[in-house]
């Protein structure tokens, strides 16, 4: 871009800047006086560019854009005491299971971790802002759905779910579908029309796979 | 992996993975004695999984009966120790202990199911909690907000002053105080003037027309002619009062023929 | 300056864009690992002349640098919205007697009135700007007395307070005849606290007279 930036550039660059929160496209326009959305995306497209390589950094969080430093300065700028929540084990596995599988249940991530979920490990996520009660189930019971939200995306600097380090590979693999569905396949359910009861037998005989089955 | 210090209460086993030196041992006293923390370990999945990256081949390639042989062993030690199991980490032991022997076994006395798809469940159910443990890891070590990179700490904020434009007309304020002057003024309370015959004319009347004939004459007819509904009805009335009264007086005397039926008067000779 | 800012000035702009506070040349010195001091100064002023275009601005105040929105955008950190709302009918009511009886105090519209007045209608109007406070009347309690503004004049486009129709006129235009349709969107009014309850008195009365009636 040249190094004397049009009006609208400034105005986006200021707004955000001034901004305590991380503002969508139509928020922008909105607050522009009614700017229009195309010139505004534009407009974040080559400021994004112009910081591309300076020390703070335009960026775009679930649909939201927003300034940051640079990640390359983190050793620079990494406090004392850091800010961020301290997560534990399961903590951490129950996020990734939600941000991987969205929606789940709890009875869903218990199944892939073969542990009971305790009672505050979900509370804490939600209470980081970084997973929400998305809903309910359609089936029997009608279980409470858990997703992620923008403000993990912003925490974890994703653009988007599709950015989740290795979904891809994981999708394609079929590590992100149910045992149940995984052995099927494997085995290849059409010659197998036993499928179902060997399943609920295994169900029986392996107790945290109960869980899983009340998942499916 | 840098994302172990934010990992709170996690056993040192990643590390650990490199030089397997038994059981889940995040290090050993100087006597050399393998210490135990259970309090680690998330269930006997956590511990299956464990063993099975010990294995140092893919999840998909691990050997289920060395498996299960290690995590027997695991448990033996956790006895010896007098460790106190969770009732979960024993019923997986026996189920493995079961799942074991089924293997064992000539492929022709199998029960169904198959300990070879028991495996192959076991085995993926491992894959699954695998990946997304590596998935957490990559999660955790990405560039966080708050530890990698920092928003601005106390931006300005956008504001938006609403004010507001009032409208009002002319013709609204004139007419609103006229409203206020005819809802406030004193009101003046008349009881209009309603058209009625009083019994004393009543009388009168009755009297007279009675004195005119020695007829029957229905009660109708003593009303006055083309009078309104209104004066008509309360002249009805005072009629039939005045007739009642003739009647007691015995100066005249009432007759009707059926219930509803028209009512006659007729003068009673003196 | 170049696109590609080099290291010390990334650091710098990162360290200024995430501090709490103004930074001291010295400060930034110490806080980028002890770079020197003149380093830090040259890397501001090279700094400074970028951003002096764009949106946001690198400042320094009383010895300490940091980053602000550029001045002559500050327009866009405040807007304003401006929303026509129709004055009520009490509100209406409250302004007819001021300018029909100025000035007066609250209790003296309120007798006019009949009903009680809300605080919030006085505010109201002063907030147009066609009320304002004109002293206190010298009685016990001393009272505020209101009056209407030049600007109340010029809104309804009034030379003086004397174009307003007289009583009589009002009488012969039959804005003095009771308007039942008046009066009942009177009675269903919030600010007329007496008139809700009366109607509500009268409708419990109603069903009452009914049965009276009935049984005669």
């Amino acid at each position: 871009m040249s190094e004397t930036p049009d009006d609208l550039h400034r105005a986006i660059e200021a707004t955000l800047f001034a901004s305590e929160e991380p503002m969508t496209v139509d928020a922008l326009a909105t607050h522009l006086g009614g700017a229009a959305a195309g010139d505004v995306r534009e407009g974040l497209r080559v400021l994004a560019g112009h910081y591309e390589k300076r020390g703070i950094s335009l960026v775009e969080r679930a649909g939201r854009w927003h300034f940051q430093t640079a990640p390359d300065l983190a050793h620079i700028l990494r406090r004392e005491q850091e800010q961020v929540r301290r997560l534990s084990r399961a903590g951490t596995e129950v996020l990734a299971i939600i941000a991987y599988h969205e929606p789940v249940s709890r009875a869903e991530i218990e199944a892939i971790r073969g542990v009971q979920t305790a009672k505050g490990t979900l509370d804490v996520l939600m209470e980081a802002g970084w997973v929400r009660a998305a809903g309910r189930r359609e089936v029997p019971g009608r279980p409470v759905i858990y997703a992620t939200t923008p403000d993990f995306l912003a925490h974890f600097g994703l653009a988007s779910r599709r950015d989740l380090p290795g979904i891809d590979e994981l999708r394609a693999s079929g590590l992100l579908d149910p045992v149940d569905d995984a052995y099927d396949a494997l085995t290849g359910e059409a010659d197998d029309p036993d499928a179902t009861s060997d399943s609920v037998t295994s169900g029986e005989l392996a107790p945290n796979d109960e869980q899983a089955d009340d998942a499916l | 992996m840098s994302e172990d210090a934010l990992i709170l209460g996690q056993p040192d086993t990643a590390q650990a993975g490199d030089d397997w030196q038994g059981i889940a041992a995040p290090g050993t006293t100087d006597q050399g004695a393998l210490y135990l923390a259970l309090d680690g370990w998330e269930g006997p999945l956590d511990v299956l999984l464990d063993l099975a990256r010990r294995q140092k081949v893919d999840l998909r390639q691990i050997s289920i009966l060395a498996l299960v042989d290690q995590y027997l062993g695991f448990l033996d030690r956790a006895k010896e120790l007098k460790l106190e199991l969770a009732a979960d980490y024993l019923v997986m032991a026996a189920w493995l202990a079961y799942l074991k022997s089924a293997m064992l076994l000539p492929k022709e006395e199998q029960e169904d199911p198959s300990p070879e798809e028991l495996a192959l469940r076991l085995q993926l159910r491992l894959q699954r909690l695998g990946a997304m443990r590596e998935a957490a890891a990559r999660l955790m070590a990405r560039d966080r907000l708050g530890r990698d990179v920092f928003v601005r700490p106390s931006p300005e904020g956008l504001r938006i002053d609403r004010t507001t434009q009032w409208k009002c007309e002319w013709f609204d304020v004139v007419q609103a105080y006229g409203q206020v002057k005819a809802r406030t003024a004193p009101a003046v309370h008349m009881v209009r003037d309603r058209p009625v015959m009083t019994l004393d004319s009543a009388l009168d009347r009755v009297s007279a027309m009675l004195g005119v004939t020695l007829d029957w004459i229905a009660l109708e007819d003593f009303l006055p002619p083309h009078a309104e509904p209104q004066l008509r009805r309360s002249a009805m009335a005072s009629s039939f009062v005045a007739a009642l009264e003739l009647a007691r007086l015995g100066k005249a005397e009432m007759a009707q023929e059926e219930i509803f039926g028209p009512l006659r008067l007729r003068r009673i000779r003196a």
